[in-house]
Parts: C-alpha cells; structure tokens; sequence
C-alpha cells in the first residue's frame, strides 16, 4: 500500500482517488447487505463536503477536525431520513435515496449567504498544503479504517442481523431483531463514512460547489466497482475499486471518448452474468476445488 | 427485557391470579374486504399444549401471524401473561417470549446450521456472540442436529425444521407457535419429532400447534381450538370436538 | 452452462461488440487518435533535422467528453501540426498530450499530475469549466509551471489562483471583464445608433454556477449605466425547459434588452416559447456558451442578438481567423460549433510565439516573453497579457456582440472586427 | 386497475377541482402551464407505469429510451427533411423492436430475481444508452423548430402556447389506449391477470414470458413515440432522460403501483405545484423541490399507512 509513494505524484493522486472511490465503494456495499440500495452516495458525500469547507472557512476549524464535522453531519443526515424513509425499505427507499443528491443540491443552490450559492466557495488552501504523499496517507488511513469497520460488520453480531434481514425480514423480526433500528445504524454508519470521504475530498481540492460537488458519479462509480468485484463482502468492493479504478484511467488515455460507457457495461453484464462478481467467482471456484 | 416485566407490578399480579399466558380477545384481520378471522377468542394455559386445527383457509396462519406480530389485527386484543401486546411490534413479542416457526421454512440462506439457531439467541435474548454459540451448540444437542456448520442447502427436511424449532427455541421463549411442523416428513420423522415437542413442553414452554395430521393431534394435545372461515366454532378436547358436527361438516366442505 | 446462461453469454458478448463497434467511427473522426501524442509524425517528414531533437511539451487538460473541449484538442492538433510543418520552434517539434478532465476536479488534478510527473511537460494548457479550475489549483500551484489556460470564466477561480502565481496566463475573460466589455460595447452602440436603447434590461439566467455568476458580476457592475432585473430559470440541460414564467416577467417588465444566460440546449425554447407568449422585446439576446448548428436555419433566429468570442463570419475581417477557419474544415470537414476551437488554436500558437522570442523554455524567461505577446488571434482580438482585478496576467477582457442575420452570426461589435450593421428592432414573431 | 374506492375518489377530486378554480383567478397562467407540463409528465410516466404495474421492474432507463426515440426523429427530420411528427410511427416501432431484443437479452433474466438485481441493471442500461448516445452524436444538443410549435391563442387578456396541449392529447389517448387494451383485448386481460398474480396466470395457460415480452415493447414504443413529441418542444441531449426517468417513477409510486388513472391525477397535482412555484418571482428555484417533497410525503403516508393497517 505505500507502493505509490515510490511511483511519483502522478500515481500517488490515482492511487488516492482510487482510494476515495474504494471508500465509497465499500460503504455502500455495507448497506447493500443489509438489502437496501442506496442511489444516494453522492448526496451524502456532498453533505460531507460542504459541512468541511463550511467549517473550515467560517469557524476557522482545523482542516482534519473539520473532516470529522463532515461526517458527523453526514450522519445527521442520514438519520433524520432513515427515520423517516426505512420503515419503508426496498424500492422506496432506494429512490428517495436517488432524490436525495437533487433536494441537497437544490438546497445549496438556494442558499447562496450560506453555501456560496451556485458558484460554490473556494477554501484558501488545500488540506497539508496540497502535499499529495500526507494527502494519500490520509486517504489510506480512511480506507483502512472503512475496511475494519466492513470487517467488524462482517465479524460481530451486526453480521447476523443485516445477513438475516437481507434474506428474510419476517424471520429477523420473530426472532426479535429490530430490524428498524440496524437499517437505520448501518445507513447511519456508511453514510458518516461517505461524508467523511466527502469532506476530505474537498479538503483536497480546496472547494465544493453543487454540481461537481453532488456529481453523480460519486454514486455511479463505486456501484459499478462493488457490482464487478462482487457483493456483500470487503474484499468484492476493494478488488471492484482496484481494478475499476486503474482500468479506467488506463481506458481514458487510450480511448478518450466515451470511456464511461464501461461503467454501464459492466453493471449490466455482471447482472446478468455474474452477479456473484469476481471475488464471489473466485470464492465459488474456491470451494468447487476444496 | 426479561428484567422489564418484571417491574410493571400490575403484570405479576395478573401472572399469579390466572394460568393464561396468552389470551385472545375477539380478534379480527380483514385483508380488503376478506375477513381472514372474525372475533376469535380464546386463552391458552401455562404448560398446556394447545392445538389449532381447521381446513385449509381456515386462517389459522393468519391467527400466528397476528399473534407474532408480522401483522397488527384488524381489531381485538392480544394479552401475554396479562399485559396488552396488540400493538407491541414483532421484535419486542419476541423479547417478551412468544416464538415461532413458519409454515413454509424460511432457513436465512446467508447463514449456516449453527448460525441460523444463533439469530435467536443474539436478538431475542440479547445474548453476546459467544453465550449465543454455546447456547445454541447446546440446542443442536438437544435437538439432535449435528455438523452445525453445514450451509442451509446441504440439509434435510427434518433438519431445516428441527432448525426452525432450535431458532424459535434459542430466544428461550415461554410460549412456542409451532405451524405445521410435522408437513412433509414421514412416518418416523413424525414420530421423532411429537418427541420433541414432547421434551420441549417439559421444559416449561407452553406450545400453540398447528397441524393436519390429526395424529399429531390426537397424541400431543390436551385442548384443540377449531377454526373454520376464520371462525372459531370449537374448542375442547380433540376427542371431543372431533365429534362435533359443525367441525365435520367444515372438514366435509373442504372435501368438495 | 445451461443453454440460458449460454445465450446470455452470447448476447453479453454481441452487445459488447456493438458497442466497441459504435464507438470506433465516431470516436475516428471526432477526436484526437488514441494516442494522446500527436504532432510529431508530420514533423518528422517535412523536417528531418528537428525530428532527432527532443520536443517541447505541451500538455493539455480538456473535457473530451464534451463538445467544447473535443473542439478546442481539435483545433490544438491542428496549430501543432501547423507549426511543425513550418520547422517547429527554436528547432525542436511540438508535441501535445492531451488527458481527459471528465469535467471532474479530481480528474483534472490527476491528469496535471500526470502531465507534469509522467509526460514531464514544459508548458501546461487547455481548461474549460471553471469547477474543474477550482479543484486544480491546488495542483496548479504545487507545480507553478508556466500554463497559459483558456478557460474558465468564474472570478471566483481567480482568487483560488491568487495574485502571486506569475506563472499563470489566462487567455478567457472573467465574468466581469464580460460584463465590463458588454458595457463599452453598448455605449459604443448606443452612440453611433442612438435609436437604440438598452438602459432597461431584463436578464433570464440559469440557477447554475455560470447563470447565476454572470448575473451577479453584471448587477455589480451594471447600476451605474443599466437598470437590471433578473429571474432565474431551470436550464434544459438539467432537467428544465419551461422558459415561459420568466418569459412572462420580463414581459410585464418592458425591458429594452432582454438577456438569457443558458446552455446551448435554451436557445430554440427560448425563441420558440417568446414567440408563444407574444414577448419581442426591441432587443432579444442569448448569452450561451455555444449555440446549437441549426439555430441559424430557423427563422426564429432573425436578429436575435448575442454574447461570444467568436464567429464564423470574422473570417471576412481577419485574415488570422480566415485561415484558421479554412484549415479547420480542411482539416475535419465540418465548421467548429463553439468558440473554444479558435481559442484552443490561440493557445498553441501564443506559447509556440513566446517560447521563440524565449529562445529557451526556462520559466523566467518564457514569462517574460509570454508577458510580451501581441497575438492576432483568430478570435479577432488581438491578446496581450495585463493585470485584472487579482492576478497579473489576463488575457482577452472584451467580448464580442453579435447578431443572428440571415442565418449567420454576424459581429456587431467591436466596429473594428464588425461584419454587419445593426437589425433594429426587433422585428415582430408574426410569419416567422 | 383504480386502487381508490370512489369515496377516497371524491376527497382528492373535489379539493383539487377548488385548488384549481381559486388557481386559475389568481394565477391564470399556472393553471394552463400546468395542465400542459402534467400532461407532459403523464404521457412520460404511463408507459413507466405500465411496466411497473405488470412486468413488476423499475425501468430506470426509461428516459433514455425516451431519448433514443427522440433522436430517431430528429435524425427522420434531417434526413428526409419533413415534419418530425411524422417519425412517430417509425420511432415507435423501432422502439418496440428494440425492447423485444433489450427484452430477451437483459430483463428476462432479473425477472424474479432479487429487486436489487432488477434496480441495478435498468441502471446499467440506462448509463450504456446515455454514453452510447454521446459517441454517436456528441454531447450538443439538437433541436428542430417547426412552425405550429409556437402557436399561440389570445382569450382576454390572456396570450399562451396552445401547442403544449398536444401533450395532454397524448396523456389521454395514451391512458385511453391502455385502459382499452387492458381491459378490452385478450392480450390484455393475459398482461392483467400476469401483473396480479403471474403464478396463477401460468397456471391457466398463459405466457407469461411472452406477456412481458410485448408489454415491455409497448412501453418502449410509447416511450419512443413521446419522445417524438418531445422533441419538438424540447432540446434533445444524450442526458436528457435522467430526470425524467426520476419524475416518471414518482407519479408511477405516489399513483399507486399499476394505477394509470392515478398516474393523470398525480401529474395534475404536480404539474399545476411545480407551475405555481416556478411563477413566484422569489422561489422560483425551489421548484425542483416539488417532486421530491412529493416521494418522501408518499413515503410517509405509505409508511403510516402500513403500521395502521
């Protein structure tokens, strides 16, 4: 992992924008196991952004703390809607969630004393001084600390209740798990995370504005990286990040037009091909031997 | 949870004066315009084993889904041990101790044997990982299920019903709901599994049992309700209500 | 494999297939090749001698994905290879790389990265959206190469940049120099014409970064010599295209100028629904950063009047841009939509000129000289580089007013470049 | 099909009936725009909703395919230089052809399967159309300009855009159309009877498959056609389908699952909010606002709804 160090800036800052959509990535997967689909990461990574940049250049935080405010307010967020929104799970949810980027976008825009309005606002300078090796150890520790909360997700009893809801909520319920009380943690916990990736994200590139800050491809991307690299798992979404991430960079150099249409490809033809993904695939194969 | 009941004075009071542990009181479920049960009333006893029995139709799963709380009653009340579970959700039945299985098993296919059983354990006890593993290690004993890390999809019929009952039984419930449990196995399955029920009831849990097999009845139960069109129309013992022409002739309508 | 699974395989396979199919034709004629070096082929055939030299490096972030920065590397590949052909500079070939900004900020920080650590580039230009400016300067600033950018209008990029980056050479007006140079422009008009009137003014702008910024650097600016009302709208390109409640208002508001800050996808709505609502202001004017190709067939176009750069019609008055609109289409045989091609052209050709008065490519030196230029580009103006209200090297600060007649943009505005006289007013929608 | 008992029917009719009426004497203009923008969004959301109802899958590519007929005709009206209107026919058709094949090579497959694998690959598909659009023909938008686009009628004082309610002719003929074939056609009752229960439907011989088959195609032909009319109102760009992807799906969820005569009624309410909001001169912006308002205020209700019940 500190491979990059030794490879110049250029890959570093790949690295670390790999690293952000790995975050990303992996956190909605964390929800998806427990079979909601969020369309809402971008909203949420905005969220995140903007709570930083707003911070950070009003109340003069500093730029790491104004990160943890992010992902706090990212958390808020998350769970006035899933307070409201998961009793209803499934389809509901997944659209509310897909509104979700808009009414955060539109609320920025409409508040110009607040948030810079549509222009967006400009921090005075990038996080560590745009040293992009602290920037990437940043990124990584995020990651690292997102990978052990998946793992933790996937090791303790949190395990049990998403993966019983997952497939049967009646069962859950009659066994007595508040099935209302996991979604909403677990959309709280991925949400914070996604703020928190959020904020750096603007701490890094020193500004946020509603439309590159609430893009869509943040939601985009790491939807079709877990899809590839598989569901339900830490290491699907990680080997999806990995792999999505340097392919298309490698894709963008050499076809430069269009090269999103990979995106879209893969998500469709790992639907229907194999929706297990690639670690599920090597994890079939791996038990077919055994 | 358990702790909880025990501070609500009115509830212990209620426990010692009377042997229900649960009580209907003339519930009713409409789904649309179908009235799945109309004012079926009745109490179950402490460490009876009480039988439902009807034609298909009859809503006698309606009747456990209302009382596990997946669905709220149309109206009517629920009483466990004495105090007002109508409006209670699913999850907080369960903590108070009323489990159960499902007509068509519903294994959690993410899950192995060993797993399965622990979901109980974990969310209707509120036991930690570990209490929750030797726990259920000790029900698969009990219940006669081994290899518990097999995956849902290498098991028997019997086992995935024996792991419908552990599950129940791993949240140690005071009352087990039990729906047709016995559907599908064959002549020794059965036999082994009226043990079962057998040695469950002499732990002190109350068990409610719907069945088809009339067999299953005769043997384990001392009082069976009759549900027909969502209408009680006997209760008493099988013997009993196996005379009763109104019961009969709801059996006979089914045959046409 | 069951027989389903095989044919979804099949079907997975022939999709994929059709689409790497679509994507070749018209990825062939529309953009660079796939490999982002070009130039130094063509070099090398017609001057053997600066071939086994090594290339200046010119390294280039543009939006490929989108019209204006898939023109603007057009047009780049094109003063590349002119200047090639010519011997290149100081001896040595051009070679430009281009990487792809996506329009993303972080995309267009990596791919600085990537030209200043990879390629290794002596020069950094191109830009296009400001967002992606203000993401990338951070970057900007760690490397503070000489880059000359010809994007970018937000002056809020401008104090990202901040006053001390020398190395920094904007060739696009900021929002207020626009709206400073509309301003001269107007009185310049108003004088020669004085039946036009255009102190009451009524701007329609989208809620965006680019509507709304424009609208806010103009009612700064305006109170002196306008009286400015403004509503702001949905654009098509997000999702809207009802114009006719703002139509409304600034019906009811009698302007003397009506104004529309959008996209390309507003114009026809725009037209089309004043036409609707009966709305014919005594002036009609579209501020978009490019308009559709068949905006001109319409005959809702007539003397609708608008904000820009560039246009095709310059070609009578400036020879630079004659030739540049000629080798254009020679070129790619299709006319540049948007006034990003000849600015991307100008962009090559200004560090092509500095470097040689240079002599050299160290930083110093090639400041000093870029801070010399006077360049007849094919926009018509010819750019200089002086300060603006932040930094110290902007380039082109007026724009241009135009008009739709007979179906072609013509220059209005200034008079030194102005390829038509006035259509005033603005003539009613009836039989159009 | 209608989800309402007649009772509800009239508490939504006769509020919204004097919503409309103290609209139109203060704000005349909302009130036509609106009619005409919810006609829009039905003619949009009806076949969305038609897919829904029946094959039970969110068409998240709904929009693009929107899109595709769209530039069917754009590229019928340069080629042949005639009227675009005149490409609703062939838009349709190529539309319909095109959900067979989209049909048989990617739904058949999530048919069943999990709501998540269904949400993900209409999501694929609608990124794979959006991206192909833009390889073919660039992110510019394209729109063409015909004369009766712009006509206008003057009553009073008032002067408004009569061509707008070429989309509430096509909401109506559509819904009209849809009902009659639902209701009145074999093909139809099999496409009802496989939306309620598909179980039961294959029980008593119906192709279930081929139902869907044809039912997807005839939303996507709906969806070509509208398109077509969209265009010659609209500036059409390879992104232009998303929002209305998302407007569709809210009309179809707050209408009720399968209910078309909801959609009409929802589209009236919201097209007559989002024309009211974006008329006042302060809060115009906030317009976007209304659609999303609306789904989580469904939402809730649905919610509630469900814990009484």
């Amino acid at each position: 992992m500190a491979f990059p160090l030794y490879a110049g800036v250029y890959l570093q800052h790949t690295a670390t924008i790999i690293l952000t959509y790995l975050c990303l990535a992996l956190s909605w997967d964390m929800l998806v196991r427990t079979g909601q689909i969020s369309f809402g990461v971008a909203g949420f990574f905005g969220i995140g952004a903007y709570s930083a940049a707003l911070t950070a250049l009003n109340l003069k935080l500093d730029p790491l703390l104004s990160i943890a405010v992010g992902g706090l307010a990212a958390m808020a967020a998350a769970l006035v809607l899933g307070l409201t929104t998961l009793q209803l799970r499934g389809m509901y949810f997944a659209i509310t969630t897909l509104a979700l980027t808009e009414i955060f976008r539109v609320i920025v825009r409409n508040l110009p004393g607040l948030t810079g309005g549509p222009e967006g606002t400009v921090l005075p300078s990038a996080i560590f001084d745009g040293d992009p090796t602290k920037t990437y150890w940043l990124l990584l520790a995020i990651a690292l600390v997102t990978i052990a909360i998946s793992e933790a997700f996937q090791r303790t009893r949190v395990y049990f209740a998403i993966t019983s809801i997952r497939h049967d909520e009646m069962v859950a319920r009659s066994s007595g798990l508040d099935i209302f009380k996991y979604a909403v943690f677990v959309f709280a916990v991925t949400s914070a995370i996604q703020g928190i990736v959020g904020a750096s994200f603007a701490q890094q590139y020193a500004f946020v504005s509603p439309e590159g800050t609430f893009d869509i491809d943040f939601t985009l991307l790491p939807i079709a990286m877990c899809l590839l690299g598989g569901m339900h798992s830490t290491l699907g979404p990680i080997i999806g990040a990995l792999v999505l991430g340097s392919v298309a960079e490698y894709l963008k150099l050499q076809l430069p037009y269009g090269h999103l249409l990979v995106y879209g490809a893969v998500i469709t033809l790992v639907i229907l091909l194999m929706p297990q993904g690639v670690a599920g695939k090597m994890k079939e194969q791996f038990v077919r031997e055994q | 949870m358990r702790s909880i009941e025990h501070q609500d004075p009115t509830m212990t009071n209620q426990m010692a004066g009377e042997m229900a542990v649960l009580e209907i009181d003339s519930l009713v479920r409409r789904f649309g315009g179908l009235a799945a049960l109309r004012q079926v009333s009745f109490a179950v006893n402490a460490h009876e084993v009480l039988g439902i029995i009807g034609p298909n139709g009859a809503g006698k799963t309606t009747l456990i889904n209302v009382i596990g709380g997946i669905y709220p009653p149309t109206s009517g009340r629920i009483l466990f041990q004495g105090r007002d579970i109508t409006e209670l959700p699913a999850h907080l039945r369960c903590r108070l101790g009323i489990a159960r299985t499902f007509q068509i098993v519903r294994p959690v296919q993410g899950l192995n044997l060993l797993q399965n059983i622990m979901v109980g354990s974990l969310f209707g006890r509120g036991a930690s990982l570990k209490e929750a593993r030797s726990q259920s290690l000790g029900i698969c004993q009990f219940m006669g299920l081994s290899r518990v890390d097999r995956a849902i999809a290498k098991l028997t019929v019997l086992e995935i019903k024996k792991m419908e009952i552990a599950r129940a039984l791993s949240t140690q419930p005071r009352i087990l709901l039990l729906d047709e449990v016995m559907a599908g196995l064959n002549v020794d399955e059965t036999r082994e599994m009226i043990d079962l029920v057998r040695q469950v009831c002499a732990q002190g849990v109350t068990v409610c049992i719907i069945e088809h097999v009339m067999s299953v009845i005769r043997e384990l139960t001392e009082r069976v309700i009759v549900l027909d069109h969502g209408e009680k129309i006997a209760q008493g013992p099988y013997e009993e209500v196996s005379r009763d022409p109104r019961v009969i002739g709801a059996y006979l309508g089914e045959e046409e | 494999m069951t027989g389903k699974r095989m044919r979804a395989v099949c079907v997975g396979c022939i999709l994929l297939a059709a689409l790497i199919s679509a994507c070749a034709p018209a990825a062939a004629p529309g953009t660079p090749p796939a490999t982002p070096t070009v130039g130094t082929t063509p070099a090398a055939a017609a001057q053997p001698a600066a071939a086994v030299k090594k290339p200046i490096k010119l390294g280039a972030v543009i939006p490929l994905g989108d019209i204006t920065g898939a023109q603007s590397a057009k047009a780049m590949k094109l003063a590349v290879k002119e200047i090639n052909a010519k011997g290149g500079v100081l001896g040595r070939p051009l070679e430009l790389i281009v990487v792809d900004d996506e329009m993303k900020p972080d995309k267009g920080a990596a791919a600085l990265d990537k030209l200043a650590t990879v390629d290794k580039v002596d020069v950094f230009i191109g830009g296009m959206a400001s967002g992606v400016l203000l993401g990338q300067a951070p970057t900007l600033k760690k490397y503070a190469k000489v880059t000359v950018w010809t994007g970018a209008a937000s002056s809020k990029c401008e104090e990202a940049i901040g006053a001390d980056a020398d190395w920094f050479f904007h060739i696009h007006p900021w929002d207020y120099n626009q709206g400073a140079s509309y301003e001269e422009g107007w009185t310049a008009i108003t004088k020669r014409y004085p039946q036009i009137k255009v102190e009451n003014q009524f701007w329609a702008y989208e809620e965006g970064a680019f509507g709304a910024g424009t609208f806010k650097a103009s009612q700064d600016l305006y109170n002196q010599w306008a009286k400015i009302q403004g509503q702001s709208f949905k654009s098509a390109a997000v999702g809207g295209g009802d114009y006719r409640a703002v139509l409304r208002q600034a019906k009811e508001a009698k302007p003397d100028v009506f104004i529309w800050v959008g996209y390309e996808p507003d114009a026809m709505g725009f037209v089309q629904q004043a036409k609707e609502i009966g709305f014919a202001p005594p002036i009609f004017l579209g501020s978009p950063p490019g308009w559709p190709v068949a905006f001109g067939k319409s005959p809702l176009s007539e003397a609708v009047w608008l904000y820009g750069m560039w246009a095709p019609a310059i070609k009578e008055v400036s020879d630079v841009s004659k030739g540049f609109l000629d080798a254009y289409v020679k070129e790619y045989g299709e006319e540049p939509a948007t006034y990003f091609s000849p600015l991307g052209y100008a962009n090559v050709y200004i560090v092509a000129e500095a470097i040689r008065r240079a002599g050299t490519i160290d930083k110093p030196a090639l400041i000093t000289a870029l801070e010399k230029t006077e360049y007849k580009s094919p926009t018509g103006d010819v750019v200089t580089f002086t300060p603006s209200k932040i930094i110290k090297h902007q380039g082109i600060k007026k724009q241009k007013i135009l008009q739709y007649q007979h179906g072609q943009q013509q220059v209005i505005w200034p008079f030194e470049v102005a390829t038509a006289k006035p259509a005033y007013p603005f003539p009613s929608w009836e039989g159009r | 099909m209608s989800a309402l008992p007649r009772s509800r029917r009239y508490q939504i009719a006769v509020p919204l009936a004097l919503f409309i009426v103290v609209l139109a004497w203060w704000h005349p203009y909302a009130v036509i725009e609106g009619v005409q923008r919810a006609g829009l969004y039905a003619a949009i959301a009806l076949p969305m909703a038609l897919i829904l109802g029946i094959v039970g899958i969110v068409n998240l590519a709904h929009g693009d395919f929107l899109m595709l007929g769209a530039y069917l005709a754009y590229w019928f009206a340069v080629h042949t230089q005639g009227d675009p209107l005149v490409a609703i026919l062939p838009a349709a058709l190529g539309l319909f052809l095109l959900g067979a094949v989209v049909y048989r090579a990617t739904i058949k497959h999530v048919i069943g399967s999990s709501e998540l694998s269904q949400l993900l690959l209409t999501f694929g598909l609608a990124i794979v159309l959006q991206q192909t659009a833009t390889l073919l023909w660039t992110s510019q938008p394209v729109s063409i300009n015909t004369e009766y686009t712009s006509t206008s009628a003057t009553i009073g004082s008032l002067t408004f855009g009569t061509y707008g309610f070429v989309y509430v002719a096509a909401a109506v003929i559509e819904f009209a159309g849809l009902t009659f074939f639902l209701q009145r056609t074999r093909l139809g009752q099999a496409a009802s009877a496989s939306g309620q229960n598909p179980v039961g439907a294959r029980i008593v011989g119906i192709n279930v498959d081929r139902v869907y088959l044809i039912v997807f195609s005839i939303s996507l032909a709906l969806a070509g056609a509208v398109g077509v009319l969209f265009l010659t109102r609209h500036a059409v760009f390879p992104l232009v389908g998303g929002g209305l992807t998302f407007k569709s799906f809210c009309l179809a969820a707050m209408a009720g699952l399968g209910n078309l005569r909801g959609i009409l009624w929802c589209s009236l309410i919201l097209g007559l909010a989002e024309s009211l909001v974006s008329t006042s001169k302060e809060y115009a912006g906030w317009a976007d606002l209304i659609f999303f308002v609306a789904i989580v205020a469904v939402i809730l209700v649905q919610s509630h709804r469900r814990q009484v019940t």
